[in-house]
């Protein structure tokens, strides 16, 4: 490796991440190059969590004794440095959820069901993430919506003139992902909105990845809906999030019925409380949001900017370095149009063999279709092999898979 | 911590100056509390120049709830509608005198949010009212 | 305190809880009685997530390097755990929910929406909590229902001929509380379902308060459905379960779309996985799974037959104890036919007063309508105070909170 | 764990023996494996005494989906209909002669699903009939 970044100090946050010093079998360090599936979590979050349950585990809202309190401010204040973190105009914008799949089906099944009826369109892409795929299936199952998809050119853009055309059709709603989680693409989201909303549409941004990488700012893209998920961007699992005009959300049905939803219950009727609690039922995921404030605040220390100029870097020196390698065929856009993903085949390998051998070599890459099996179609594969980096990666990691593949190589050679 | 249950809390709960309502009323608006099911309705008669001449407030809540509705009650007879709708949570605090968490805030801001809520003629009350 | 208990050690077992040794004020320590709310969590089960952060934490199933193996063998190892600890037939009718209200909202949304048609009649009691209210209000709603509900006596308990009454009304659903999270009253589960299938009925039993405090068997209740929720089992906040009975989750369509709930997806269409994978869409609360897996192994160790009698013996103690205060009122039933949950007023004062000045003493009771409007309107209150134990509480606690309760009556005296 | 593509399995993944389709079989049954993907389809022959005559297996796969498929289309051959339905994960796992996490094991127990849900004439695969 002979590239310097100037970016982010990597050996320096690499500390933060305990497992990162992990040997996968013995001798044999881990290469985590998995991130877009899940991020690892910084001792920082996993402490702040910690302190949370034993110091002021309570459960909120309700209680007025001390912990109670304690957790009550944790829980709200964690939802304002989210709220901050994606320029939001109120903390009250932001639903917590368990991940973006729950968000977008809230948003499928509450202002879906509510505002959409037979034959109306809803736009979607080639490139989306099953969970932005089959929340609109099963709703146009049940309401006969008309879905159509934009579609994807084979360097793995979105096609907008094709877009355009769709858009003459007056949908209703243009959901798309604001980065593809195996091609990398990072579409722009800014041109799509506005054509949206010039039609007519409501817009719903699935940013699982591009939140985690890049300065996303509802205000800036004028977002109706986007979807996050904390466990993608250095957070717990069981915890993500939804932002909604609040136009939009104070008008929606509530998704769930239960505890904290409400404003009064009766044995046959309630009213609905205000938001976002009118989208919370039950006890939620509690010390989870509290770790997501710390993700918040981890990732705002080193600068959304840093990171996402980080990971253009290292995109680019991968991209580079596996073009050198015979029989490799990596799927998407050059590095500028393209986040930290980077998803390949070798010679005729089945992808789950490429993982597999690099993984005698302790580099974790992801194998399969990534949840997007009508992208795979598309390309008439029916999976890949995908490594992914966040801003705990090293070049040296890129070296040591470039290694590994051609370990594989000789595997099967 | 004491503090919370200060003399004139204490004293303001058990003899409250303004509980009741007011038949005719100009204004009368009510809202629950989700956190804890109480209720408070507030009543107000107006002057010609829309200044508060007459406040009551009723309906049940803790010790809390009930005396910040009563010195809210007290501060507002003499205010104009206008003045009225620009109160905030820290005026009604200031009346108070004391520190509060995230729940108990919900009981002393709940007569506020009704108040503000009916002087602004909505139909429904909203947490931005005491924000 | 004067009475040795022989069921459970509960010095030792306090020490597994930091949180205990809290002062919440200078010099004054916690007296944690608010367990019904949430319980608290030991060291073991921090522990184990901690663990699986630190060393083996990745997505699941789709990624085959090793921290994803050991990650998804550990979830699913849970998961097992968790079925063993209700005794279901199998793991595979155990789904992970976020907690017990999403486990009755995925019963009233799939099974419920599939499953019930308009004047069909659900039969739910008096006393539930607005978790097992809300979800059947919505759905009532929605297909035109008609919602019946088992009376509550004065001393807090089901009206059993009330019900057999109703049964007459050949309801589709009997949805109850094992345990009221107000009363305390545990309610014959056994004797409801039999009579419920013998009119035809399924079955769905909110566990959230059994299931942390006794035995519970789904097989010897012949339950259809149980939901319960980690929190309030020394488990992590963010997930809970859902039994269902085989036939009943094959046959039910799935609760919300997205990643891992699939077996084949087109743009159009999908096919769904098998249980439970159906019901789990997206990146599931993976480190939450297994700290409710280690909070079962926690429980395991000490015995629920062992919980249940110690539970026994405190809440008779504090029933005895109240009783000698002037003054206070207890809601609910004797002490043999409840657990340990008692709730109370005192004079004419509001609980949040009681509530507040008990915890300037330290101790940590919950005031409110408990997310039980309906049962407080019918006892003709808006709210209580309420004092709950779990295996961690001491009998000195219950002598601090009665030293409290007059501390109490002092101030407003 | 190098053990994992011993020789027996990387020479049948590039050479394997039952490889294709019969027309017409008896027995067929296909199915995916929802982890990644892929995709078997079986095809048995069967004499009068419903002993499997011939066993094919298409569709695409890694190498430990595809060497299982293999190993166990030969292994059928020759076995009655009862004897297949009667077949374990730990018989397949016997031919491949290899440990497997869980995610490979749905790899490799992809065919030996297929094969039991033709066998018994279901009409979907279930996960029960490999456990
Ligand atoms: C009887 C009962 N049902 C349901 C619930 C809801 O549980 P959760 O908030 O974990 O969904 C609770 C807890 O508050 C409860 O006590
Ligand atoms: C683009 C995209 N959308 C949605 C998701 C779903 O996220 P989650 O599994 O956290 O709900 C993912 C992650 O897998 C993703 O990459």
């Amino acid at each position: 490796m002979n590239i310097q970044t100037t970016a982010l100090d990597v050996a320096k946050i690499r500390e933060d991440f305990p497992i990162l010093a992990r040997e996968v079998h013995p001798g044999v360090p881990l290469v985590y190059l998995d991130s877009t599936a899940t991020s690892q979590r910084p001792r920082q979050v996993v402490e702040a969590m910690e302190r949370l349950i034993y110091h002021s585990n309570a459960n909120i809202h309700r209680g007025i004794h001390v912990l109670a309190e304690e957790a009550t401010a944790a829980y709200e204040e964690a939802r304002g440095k989210i709220a901050k973190f994606i320029n939001a105009p109120s903390a009250r914008q932001v639903i917590y959820t368990r991940n973006t799949t729950e968000s977008i089906n809230l948003v499928a099944q509450s202002w879906g069901r509510a505002n959409l009826k037979a034959g109306d369109v809803v736009i979607l892409t080639e490139m989306e993430h099953h969970s932005n795929l089959v929340p609109w299936q099963i709703l146009a199952m049940e309401k006969n919506l008309r879905l159509e998809f934009i579609p994807v050119t084979e360097d793995g853009l979105l096609d907008l003139d094709a877009y355009r055309e769709l858009l003459t059709l007056e949908p209703k709603l243009v959901a798309f992902t604001q980065m593809s989680n195996v091609l990398g693409t990072i579409n722009p989201a800014k041109e799509i909105i506005v054509l949206a909303h010039a039609a007519g549409a409501v817009t719903l941004v699935d940013g699982a990845q591009s939140v985690p990488h890049l300065p996303v700012d509802v205000q800036a893209l004028n977002a109706d809906f986007l979807a996050f998920s904390a466990h993608k961007m250095l957070g717990p699992t069981g915890i993500g999030a939804l932002y909604g005009r609040k136009e939009l959300l104070e008008a929606m049905p509530p998704f769930m019925g239960g505890g904290d939803m409400i404003k009064r219950v009766e044995l046959r009727s309630f009213q609905p409380n205000s938001i976002p609690h009118k989208f919370e039922a039950g006890t939620p995921a509690i010390t989870e949001a509290i770790g997501f404030g710390a993700a918040v605040d981890y990732l705002n220390q080193i600068g959304m900017v840093a990171v996402e100029s980080y990971e253009q870097e290292i995109v680019a020196y991968a991209l580079e370095r596996l073009a050198e390698i015979p029989g490799v065929r990596v799927f998407g856009p050059e590095a500028e149009q393209k986040g930290a993903v980077v998803s390949f085949l070798l010679d005729d390998l089945h992808a789950h063999d490429i993982s597999q051998v690099l993984d005698m070599h302790g580099i974790a890459v992801r194998a399969g279709h990534h949840c997007a099996q009508p992208l795979h179609d598309k390309f008439g594969i029916t999976s890949t092999a995908r490594a992914s980096f966040y801003i705990y990666s090293a070049f040296e990691e890129v070296d040591k898979l470039v290694a590994g593949i051609y370990k594989v190589k000789e595997m099967f050679a | 911590m004491d503090d919370l249950y200060r003399e004139l809390i204490i004293e303001r709960y058990k003899s409250p100056q303004f509980r009741g309502e007011l038949d005719p009323h100009d204004i009368s608006f009510e809202d629950d509390n989700p956190l804890c099911g109480d209720h408070i309705r507030v009543d107000l008669r107006l002057d010609e120049n829309d200044t508060v001449t007459e406040a009551a407030f009723s309906g049940q809540g803790c010790a809390i709830s009930q005396a910040s509705a009563d010195l809210l009650m007290e501060s507002v007879v003499g205010k104009s509608l206008a003045e009225v709708k620009a109160l905030t949570k820290d005026d009604l605090l200031d009346l108070l005198g004391i520190e509060l968490g995230p729940v108990r805030l919900k009981c002393a801001l709940l007569s506020l949010k009704v108040l503000k809520a009916g002087a602004y003629g909505l139909g429904e009350a909203n947490d931005d009212l005491v924000e």
